[in-house]
């Protein structure tokens, strides 16, 4: 059934790192490690290659260099303790996890009907300006890969004028810990739409030069065009999320497919595009762009000004939980993220696992698409995969 | 002229020509800067790194051939720089070039990144022959359209020697190669682009794919002299570029001004553009401006004959 | 493959109610928990797991795993085995659960079903010390390195132990826990009933 | 060579240039000449002064942070080095390889496995070299004091000139803590690394307590 082989790598014994006993090593190869020093990883992780001169002949991607052994700290928290600790599971995305996190407890401990409708604009608000901001990264990020500094400089600067927004909405630039059971933890500000419609608009207006730095830049199309498909037939056996799926022509999308929070009653497309390449990987994410946006307007637009914004909560510090296990899902800007949440009865968590499309992604299919592939390509192709290895090793 | 004080001002120029280099860089590093939307650093930012290079301590060496390396590249660019005049009928600022013509700079050109080369592979990183390679097959590429372009210039000269070029360009600005031959023109300013080594033609060092490339095991000392023979190599080049299309300079300043223009021709191209892959690199200069070399050489005959 | 569409409803509206009752006509009556409409639950005993894996992956809509993961009950001596099947098209997803004895904690890869369970079987031997024959990476290094203890995510393995044995500490911590700090501050209790 | 004066600290040019540790075995030629200003020769005190100063100034003045970004800090470092707050304007750059570095910035909590690259990474760093740490975790523990698999307190590890406090730290706190480091280099004060080399067994020995399966050279070129 499976369109991959593993035995790929003929001769190579995975565990002692070594050539299986009877093959020859080419002495055209060099064994190359990219990262984790290197200014062209995601993150803080590595892929060891074995080259042919400028093409990568095979590759493995070495992670754990992050891990902190959250889901254990968090068996050993209060509930209220651990939203310190899941919103460092995901650096750069913290607000999906968060919700993940509350979404699931209250489900569990039968909270979520409390959450009042305020709360819920709310969080849905805060979790559309993440994935923006994310995106922005993201696509300044791609073209960063590939030498030019002028397009991640502005985006970079973009998506700090939202993290101010963030600041003024949360208190915190990165990690905000808003979420909070049965609700958020604060209301807007005065003035805040405002502001934040501002920041839109320029957004907005920067957004044609941007697309002529990048998407239709000659050298950035020559560079991505056909590079790195991921195939359509890996989007089941794989388990593929997220804009990679999106970007084989598939219009699947957790906010559409189960509907939480406030999304059903939003007005957005599904941005996909044809290729499945690292070109259709980052037009899927300039139109999300746009599509958030969209969305942020119509949530400042739609929500309404009064009501509570936090339900009525026991005491956080002997609140306990029936027993129970369930599966939450959110779509975050890589894909669909989840947490399995089992709980005991006790005043702790039991288990909670985090399921992220990085995983897939940077292991998986990653490894897969590496023989072949040029030296060049890795670094812009870990980016349109968005790999975030604090995701993968928590 | 006498020998000694040839060499004294030729010594002179090279010294405002290195500094000249420094400043220039500080200049790009903030017209990048702004066109980024950044502030930028000092202008005096590369003579701050020079000097922080100079009082770091070198932990590494690999053997003496490595350190030949940056030697073999500042030679290279200081070769080139002597050998090419900045100042038209000025004996005192003519270097020495009526001891050598078009094609010793040419081999000076070369010299260098293959001294460097030399050296880098020594270092046994495997980003330096990843980088050497990458270097070496782009520097063959954009050797086809120049060479084209130069011959062209030749044949409507009549000779490989600089001093001819420029003073067969002499009367008036419709007489500079820039507009006598313009096929000529594109080619080699397309292969400016190529050896100046700003995007999309930055692959050599391209710090996401191999960090510093060929330079990777390179340290303090080493670098500030790289960056000496660069500059010397940068200026040497521009003043070659005024020399054989802008019909060189009558006077310093006007070396200066047309040198930085020529200059910024690839650092306005370099910062809108995403990098090539090695391969596409090749293919761009082997294409187009290839077929433009070969129009200005047929060019250059029929205007002649 | 089975005719499956929206309409086969059950009195709740939940579509999940055909593939259940499918499930149990071909491999008997297995505990079902309803968690949501779009999440049900199957405690499966551990010799089925493998032909229903194979049956939902080939026969049905469930195509995709979408996460695999273990839970140690250490009271009653056994791992809980979690397989999360998704079928894209209609949206809902199957919690497959089975248990495995924790002494000897194995069980069978389903790496031949799904690509990416290679790596979540690679972390879990590593985490929890389950092994799964046939699955590939068994006993390569994920995420730890040069680990020596026991697999650090079962329950009777103590962090904070390991920790204070391994880890120094900065002199002049006392204590770790707020509580005391803020009850210095506040009062004796640390914090309002 | 000159022995090294603890009265005066901020006479650098008596460290010896190859910097070979007790016990261990170079691979680099230990041919003193290759190295720039092995054969100094001793000069009048207030001379030396007057030179070290000038070092340290244009050592402060142009700063290559290593790209390495080992924890999550290394988030904010994108803000800091593009257009918003533009590290730059201080002479701060990247660099790609250790051997062009000499800020390292530790931004956020160590795994034992990061702390392996992380040493390897700093003894690569040509001298003098400089770390930066960032945040609660590198200072002790922070949130993750009781996780089985971050180092508590890294000055145990390798030494440290500027701690910079905050989970994370905002980029206007980093250039501060970039000021900071800037002004202890000027008065030549900022001599953790020449803390490790003398104290290097000391070091070593921390390291192996939590890296298990050491096999690092006993010092990486």
């Amino acid at each position: 059934m499976s369109v991959f082989d593993y035995n790929t790598q003929p001769g190579f014994d995975l565990i002692s790192e070594t050539p299986n006993a009877g093959t020859t090593v080419d002495p055209k190869e060099v064994q190359l490690w990219f990262g984790p020093q290197h200014p062209g990883i995601t993150g803080n992780m590595s892929v060891q290659l074995w080259m042919e001169g400028d093409s990568i002949k095979r590759g493995i991607t070495h992670v754990g260099y992050l891990h902190r052994g959250f889901e254990k700290l968090m068996e050993r928290r209060k509930f209220i303790q651990s939203f310190p600790i899941v919103c460092r599971m995901c650096v750069a995305e913290p607000d999906t996890t968060e919700y993940l996190l509350a979404s699931s407890l209250e489900e569990l401990s039968g909270l979520d009907k409390e959450v009042p409708e305020k709360a819920q604009w709310l969080r849905t608000l805060i979790m559309e300006m993440s994935r923006l901001q994310v995106t922005l990264m993201v696509l300044g990020g791609q073209v960063g890969t590939m030498g030019m500094g002028t397009a991640p400089n502005w985006t970079y600067t973009l998506r700090d004028f939202l993290l101010d927004s963030f600041e003024e909405l949360t208190g915190g630039r990165v990690y905000h810990m808003y979420i909070a059971y049965g609700g958020v933890r604060r209301d807007l500000t005065k003035g805040f739409a405002q502001r934040l419609e501002a920041t839109l608009d320029l957004i907005e207006e920067r957004l044609p030069y941007l697309d002529d730095l990048i998407l239709n830049s000659a050298v950035f199309q020559a560079r991505t065009k056909g590079v790195s498909v991921v195939p359509t037939e890996w989007a089941d056996e794989i388990g593929i999320t997220g804009p990679t799926l999106r970007a084989m022509g598939v219009a699947s999308d957790v906010r559409r497919d189960y509907p939480y929070l406030k999304y059903p009653e939003l007005d957005f497309d599904i941005c996909t595009a044809e290729g499945s390449d690292i070109y259709a990987r980052t037009k899927v994410r300039r139109d999300e762009i746009s599509q958030s946006i969209h969305i942020i307007r119509q949530i400042l637009q739609m929500m309404p000004h009064e009501g509570a914004y936090c339900a009525k909560l026991p005491n956080m510090l002997t609140w306990t939980i029936p027993a129970g296990m369930t599966y939450t899902r959110a779509e975050s800007s890589r894909g669909e993220m989840g947490f399995v949440m089992v709980t005991d009865g006790s005043d702790k968590i039991r288990r909670v696992h985090l399921r992220g499309p990085s995983y897939t992604n940077a292991v998986t299919i990653l490894e897969r698409m590496l023989p072949g592939m040029n030296i060049a390509d890795l670094s812009a192709t870990m980016v349109s995969l968005q790999t975030c290895p604090p995701e993968i090793e928590r | 002229m006498e020998l000694l004080p040839k060499i004294g001002w030729t010594a002179l120029s090279l010294f405002v020509g290195i500094n000249y280099g420094f400043v220039i860089n500080g200049i790009i590093r903030k017209v990048m800067a702004r066109i980024q939307g950044r502030f930028g650093p000092p202008l005096w930012q590369p003579y701050i790194d020079m000097g922080k290079l100079l009082f770091q301590r070198n932990s590494i060496m690999h053997g003496y051939m490595h350190w030949l390396g940056p030697v073999f590249r500042s030679v290279g660019g200081i070769g080139v720089f002597v050998l090419v005049p900045i100042v038209i009928g000025d004996p005192r600022l003519a270097g020495f070039s009526e001891m050598g013509d078009l094609l010793l700079v040419m081999y000076f050109m070369f010299f260098g990144s293959l001294g460097m080369a030399l050296g880098a592979g020594e270092g046994g990183h495997p980003h330096s022959p990843i980088g050497v390679s990458r270097g070496l097959s782009q520097m063959t590429a954009f050797e086809v359209p120049f060479i084209l372009s130069i011959i062209a210039l030749a044949t409507a000269a009549g000779s490989f020697d600089i001093n001819a070029i420029v003073a067969g360009q002499q009367g008036g600005v419709l007489q500079w190669n820039f507009f006598s031959n313009p096929f000529a023109t594109a080619a080699a300013f397309i292969a400016l682009l190529g050896m100046n080594m700003y995007a999309p033609f930055n692959i050599v060092g391209a710090p996401t794919e191999i960090p510093v490339g060929p330079a990777t095991e390179y340290q303090n000392t080493y670098f500030s002299l790289m960056m000496i023979g660069r500059s010397a190599l940068a200026i040497g080049k521009m003043v070659l570029f005024m020399n054989l299309f802008l019909g060189g300079a009558h006077s310093v300043l006007e070396a200066l001004v047309k040198v930085i223009v020529i200059y910024f021709w690839s650092v306005f191209v370099g910062a809108v553009f995403p990098r090539f892959r090695t391969e596409q690199s090749v293919r761009f200069f082997l294409r187009w401006p290839t077929v433009i070399g070969v129009a200005g050489v047929l060019f250059a005959q029929l205007v002649r004959s | 493959m089975f005719d499956f569409n929206h309409s086969n409803l059950d009195e709740n509206g939940n579509p999940g109610a055909e593939i259940v009752s499918r499930i149990h006509d071909r491999f008997g009556n297995f505990p079902v928990h309803v968690q949501k409409p779009d999440l049900i639950r199957l405690n499966v005993p551990q010799t089925d797991i493998i032909p229903l894996l194979s049956w939902l992956r080939t026969e049905t809509p469930f195509v995709q795993l979408t996460h695999l993961t273990a839970i140690d009950w250490l009271e009653e001596d056994e791992f809980e085995l979690v397989y999360l099947i998704t079928a894209p098209s209609l949206c809902i997803s199957l919690m497959v659960c089975i248990r495995v004895n924790r002494e000897k904690a194995e069980a069978e890869s389903v790496f031949n079903l799904w690509l990416q369970a290679e790596t979540y079987e690679q972390e879990l031997h590593e985490m929890f010390g389950i092994h799964f024959p046939g699955s590939p990476r068994q006993g390569v290094p994920f995420i730890l390195e040069g680990w020596q203890d026991m697999p650090p995510m079962r329950r009777d393995f103590d962090t904070v132990e390991y920790c204070n044995r391994t880890h120094p500490e900065r002199p002049g911590r006392e204590h770790h826990d707020s509580r005391i700090y803020v009850g210095r501050k506040f009062g004796e209790k640390g914090y309002l009933k | 060579m000159r022995k090294f004066d603890p009265d005066r600290p901020w006479d650098l040019t008596t460290l010896p240039t190859t910097m070979a540790p007790k016990g261990s075995k170079p691979h680099a030629p230990t041919d003193d000449r290759c190295f720039l200003g092995a054969g100094d020769v001793p000069a009048a005190p207030k001379l030396q002064e007057a030179v070290a100063t000038i070092k340290n100034w244009f050592r402060a003045s142009s700063l290559n942070v290593l790209a390495f970004g080992t924890g999550c800090g290394a988030i904010e470092l994108r803000p800091l080095s593009t257009s918003r707050f533009d590290m730059s304007r201080f002479g701060i750059s990247g660099a790609p390889s250790p051997r062009q570095a000499n800020v390292f910035i530790i931004s956020g909590y160590l795994s034992t496995k990061t702390l392996k690259r992380v040493i390897r990474s700093y003894e690569q760093m040509p001298n003098p070299k400089w770390v930066v740490a960032l945040g609660s975790c590198t200072i002790n523990g922070g949130m993750y004091w009781d996780s089985y698999n971050t180092i508590k307190v890294l000055d145990l590890y390798m030494p440290v000139d500027v701690y910079i406090t905050g989970c994370m730290p905002r980029p206007e706190a980093l250039i501060a803590g970039f000021d900071y480091l800037m002004q202890d280099i000027k008065k030549g004060e900022a001599n953790g690394w020449h803390h490790y080399l003398e104290n290097l067994e000391w070091y070593r020995d921390n390291q192996k307590k939590v890296i298990t399966d050491w096999d690092l050279p006993n010092y990486s070129w």
